[in-house]
């Protein structure tokens, strides 16, 4: 597992995400990326109603770790775990309970170009789009630190100016630890979170 | 396939015609053998019963006609001899059926008419002789074609020596192991560490920084492969060996070994160098790639070339420089 | 990680045949008796030689406002290999059932887990309540599995010994099978088992819910 | 074969009656064939003996229609192999189910024997001489002898189930293997914890670290 870093594409103002998916793609397909098969993300929110200082528990489902579940508190631990998790969780449905409308997914089309792999998602709540991911992994690199560079230059030349101008804060955790699985879904739950918001809001 | 069996129906009348030959020559021989055992006999028409004198006269009369009667029957024999000579010299074309050694007796066993083990080892055996036939082609063209692996040679002349002999020639155990122990404290950001080791050959795992591993199989000092991978890959199989021959999953990863094993190959024809300074070369060589993915290239200044870093460093200065921009 | 996934992505559904009802009885035994206990287990089970094990396990309770009893969830990590991942098991409540029922019933949910859970079960509400270090033997014949194994007490736990008088000179022996809710003949494979081990262990259905109020 | 008149219709009836039960014969050994292969890890005794019976009550059923009145002597209508080859005949393979290929002189025998081999018929002969010659008074002596042995037999489980009580009672002084206050300890323990206080604070300290 690479270094990942995930974003959201803000869509400039006229363009509905069809456009924006197209304009996207047709702009890393120019950079010589090629297809490589599709890919999915789900997330499923559950918190504990009669326990008030429950965390909120993600339960994140990626296509790239077909036999792997990952389970997040918010701001707590993180765990990776078989398959077997949903029915783990739904045996503990006494206390704690799927969100209403916690289901989020993200699903697209994935590229890959020399060692980066490039995937860009529409995220919906139930049937409607909300938002556009975009995520770019380089795999043979496991410090954040020291692929940034390559990273930054390679976001620049698919998102323009929407990419970071420095290291984001929320690739390197802890000093210049290995990347880890755990900072991928992260960065999914805060964009999933970010697009649920922006969502309230309008 | 039908040609070997014409060529055995083609045998098989040399042979039948050669055991004819020598039965023919068997007799003649015969005769000349009975021929002399009958000895001198007198001439029917004389008597034998004349005086000492006499008979001196009729063995001298006889004695020629004898004489001429053997040397009849000898010119028989040689004739029938050269023949089953020339038949013996068709026969050389037999040794031509493939020598199969005991897999011949497989043609011998009728239930094997069934299935044709004996005729797939006549066909592989064919096949494996045209190999070989191509083969030696193939190295006597490259012998007169010889690539000279460094310039030094080409001018050299008569003076110069042979490329540079094989290194692994004897070097001490003890030796080859200081040897590592002292490279390995001479470089930076990078450790070595021997994974196995089995008589003259080591298998050592290098770091290089935080960016990959390195899989170098040693013979003594001599540096038989490179194997260059991610930080993340699995490097021991499930059976507790280490994996020397699975390339690494990342593109730019495949691509640096290509370029590590061309630089062994380089610094390997360095001439008149200790044994370890080849393994020398190639460890600063490898230890320059620590910043593969923080350096831009030094050529056009871009981190990314097709998505791939700056992967080719120079072997004398080792700098980042993309495949592409290298002049 | 870089294959190309050329498959449709899939839902993160859960496969439709796991099996989730766990069919066991239990019983003990004697030390004395434990070594002719697993010469007979040799003979009776398949032939492969019997895997020992040394298990660690956490017991976590979550207090259930809707329910008496609590949520029971287990942390297990094995010290004899310890490459193993950790594992976490839901153990549900124990159905005696009718007498025409061969077996204790239970649903279990066994997850594996990349590394120590204590953690995120703080964070699911779990508490930690025990621990024990079970070390033994594990066999198996077909899909029924038989462990024989020893109870001791991690460093990390204190131990009243005087609840522990009469489990300190025996072995746990348990024999169980997951099966589908609906797999009637699994019951009755382990109760045949069961029966070929008698005289020298009657294994029998517990009253797990007596038991479950006596700590 | 064609024939005229009620005769003929009566034996094309009753040589089709005869196929129908043969291919039932057939079928249930072939069933039979199967199980003995298949399953014969879950085979049990009562199931073979059906299949027996089965099999018994369809052969009765067959010469039942053999000797019945409306089956025209079948004895007057012998098979003449009028042709013997060495060559395969896909025909008769066919007909056979792929078991017989040739009609050959060493296979024609054996499929249109009437009467079993000579010697065969020899055997057999000599075998119900020597059941005919089984004098009555030896066969009596056998059967009082194994009545003796049976009451005897009868005899001996009626005293022990006698003395049954008095076993129990010995029995119970052989060794206890086990304990049952150990058994429900042990899975209060093992499941519920009891006697073992984990001090959470500390485990929780360790992992921690660890993570």
């Amino acid at each position: 597992m690479g270094v990942t870093y995930i974003c959201q594409w803000k869509q400039p103002e006229g363009q509905n995400i069809q456009q924006s998916i197209e304009q996207i793609s047709s702009c890393v397909e120019k950079l010589g990326a090629k297809k490589a098969g599709l890919f999915q993300v789900e997330c499923e929110s559950f918190n504990a109603p009669n326990a008030p200082n429950a965390k909120t528990l993600h339960l994140i489902y990626d296509s790239e770790f077909p036999a792997s579940r990952f389970a997040l508190f918010e701001e707590g631990s993180f765990l990776v775990t078989d398959v077997m998790l949903s029915a783990f969780l739904s045996k503990l449905r006494a206390v704690w309970q799927p969100k209403k409308g916690g289901k989020i997914d993200c699903k697209g089309q994935r590229y890959e170009l020399g060692d980066f792999l490039i995937k860009l998602g529409v995220v919906s709540v139930g049937a409607s789009a909300k938002g556009i991911s975009v995520e770019l992994e380089y795999a043979p690199c496991v410090y954040a630190r020291d692929c940034w560079g390559m990273m930054s230059e390679m976001l620049q030349s698919i998102i323009g100016e929407q990419a970071p101008p420095s290291l984001p804060s929320n690739l390197q955790p802890k000093g210049t630890e290995r990347f880890s699985p755990e900072l991928t879904m992260q960065q999914y739950v805060e964009m999933f979170n970010n697009i649920r918001k922006t969502v309230v809001a309008r | 396939m039908s040609d070997v069996m014409a060529q055995a129906k083609l045998n098989m009348n040399f042979l039948s015609q050669a055991i004819t030959g020598t039965q023919q020559l068997r007799s003649t021989v015969t005769n000349v053998f009975n021929l002399l055992c009958e000895g001198v006999k007198p001439d029917e028409e004389e008597d034998g019963k004349g005086d000492d004198a006499e008979t001196a006269v009729t063995v001298g009369k006889d004695g020629k006609k004898f004489l001429q009667r053997f040397q009849e029957y000898l010119e028989a024999v040689n004739k029938d001899y050269n023949e089953v000579e020339k038949m013996c010299n068709n026969m050389t074309s037999m040794t031509d059926l493939p020598v199969l050694g005991p897999s011949g007796a497989l043609s011998l066993d009728s239930i094997a008419d069934k299935n044709s083990t004996y005729r797939d080892a006549v066909l592989t055996y064919q096949w494996n002789n045209r190999l070989h036939e191509y083969a030696q082609i193939a190295t006597s063209l490259m012998l007169t074609n010889q690539i000279k692996r460094s310039q030094l040679q080409a001018g050299a002349g008569a003076k110069r020596r042979r490329a540079a002999p094989p290194k692994f020639t004897n070097l001490p155990s003890q030796t080859v192991d200081n040897t590592l122990q002292t490279l390995s404290r001479q470089l930076s950001d990078t450790t070595m560490k021997i994974l196995q080791a089995s008589g003259d050959t080591r298998i050592v795992h290098l770091a290089v920084g935080r960016v990959f591993v390195v899989i170098i199989v040693l013979r003594s000092l001599t540096i038989e492969k490179v194997l260059v991978k991610g930080l993340d890959e699995n490097i021991i199989l499930e059976n507790n060996t280490v994996d020397l021959f699975s390339d690494s999953q990342y593109l730019c990863m495949q691509k640096i070994t290509d370029h590590a094993m061309s630089a062994v190959l380089q610094y390997s024809t360095y001439q008149a160098s200790p044994p370890e300074f080849p393994l020398k070369y190639l460890l600063y060589w490898l230890q320059s790639y620590k910043s593969l993915f923080t350096d831009a290239c030094t050529v056009c200044g871009k981190h990314l070339d097709n998505g791939l870093p700056p992967l080719w460093r120079d072997f004398k200065i080792p700098v980042p420089c993309h495949d592409s921009c290298r002049a | 990680m870089v294959e190309p996934a050329n498959y449709q992505p899939l839902s993160g559904e859960i496969p439709s045949n796991v099996n989730v009802q766990e069919y066991f009885l239990q019983g003990s035994i004697l030390d004395a008796n434990a070594d002719k206990l697993k010469q007979r287990l040799q003979g009776l089970c398949d032939n492969v030689p019997p895997e020992p094990f040394t298990d660690h396990e956490q017991i976590y309770f979550l207090k259930n406002a809707t329910s008496m009893l609590p949520i029971i969830v287990k942390a297990c990590k094995s010290l004899a290999k310890p490459s193993t991942p950790w594992q976490i098991k839901y153990v549900g409540a124990t159905e005696v059932g009718e007498h025409n029922k061969p077996t204790m019933i239970r649903s279990c949910v066994t997850v594996a887990v990349s590394n120590d859970p204590a953690q995120f079960l703080d964070n699911l509400g779990f508490s930690l309540q025990s621990e024990v270090i079970l070390k033994g033997y594990f066999y198996r014949k077909g899909r029924l599995q038989i462990t024989v194994s020893k109870i001791s007490v991690p460093p990390t736990a204190t131990c009243d010994t005087s609840k522990l008088e009469a489990s300190a000179s025996s072995h746990l022996v348990e024999v169980n099978t997951t099966a589908s809710p609906r797999d009637e003949t699994a019951g009755d494979e382990v109760k045949n088992f069961c029966q070929l081990l008698r005289p020298a262990i009657v294994l029998n259905k517990v009253d797990h819910r007596k038991l479950q109020q006596w700590q | 074969m064609t024939m005229q008149g009620p005769e003929g219709k009566a034996l094309e009836g009753s040589v089709d009656s005869l196929i129908t039960r043969s291919k039932d014969v057939q079928k249930s050994l072939q069933d039979f064939l199967h199980k003995i292969e298949q399953e014969h890890a879950t085979l049990t005794w009562p199931s073979v003996l059906d299949n027996f019976a089965l099999l018994s009550g369809q052969i009765s059923s067959l010469l039942t229609a053999m000797k019945s009145d409306k089956t025209p002597p079948l004895r007057n209508y012998p098979v003449v192999p009028l042709k013997l080859s060495q060559d395969e005949d896909p025909h008769l393979l066919r007909l056979t189910d792929g078991r017989v290929s040739v009609m050959s002189h060493a296979e024609v025998p054996d499929y249109l024997r009437t009467k079993p081999d000579p010697e065969v018929e020899l055997a057999e002969k000599q075998l119900i001489a020597e059941v005919g010659t089984q004098a009555d008074q030896i066969s009596m002596n056998q059967v009082n002898q194994f009545n003796k042995q049976c009451n005897k037999i009868l005899e001996k489980i009626k005293n022990a189930r006698a003395n049954w009580r008095a076993d129990v009672i010995q029995s119970s002084s052989t060794p206890v293997t086990h304990n049952p206050m150990a058994t429900n300890e042990l899975i209060a323990t093992v499941n519920y914890g009891r006697g073992i206080k984990a001090n959470s604070n500390q485990s929780l300290g360790t992992t921690s670290v660890v993570l």
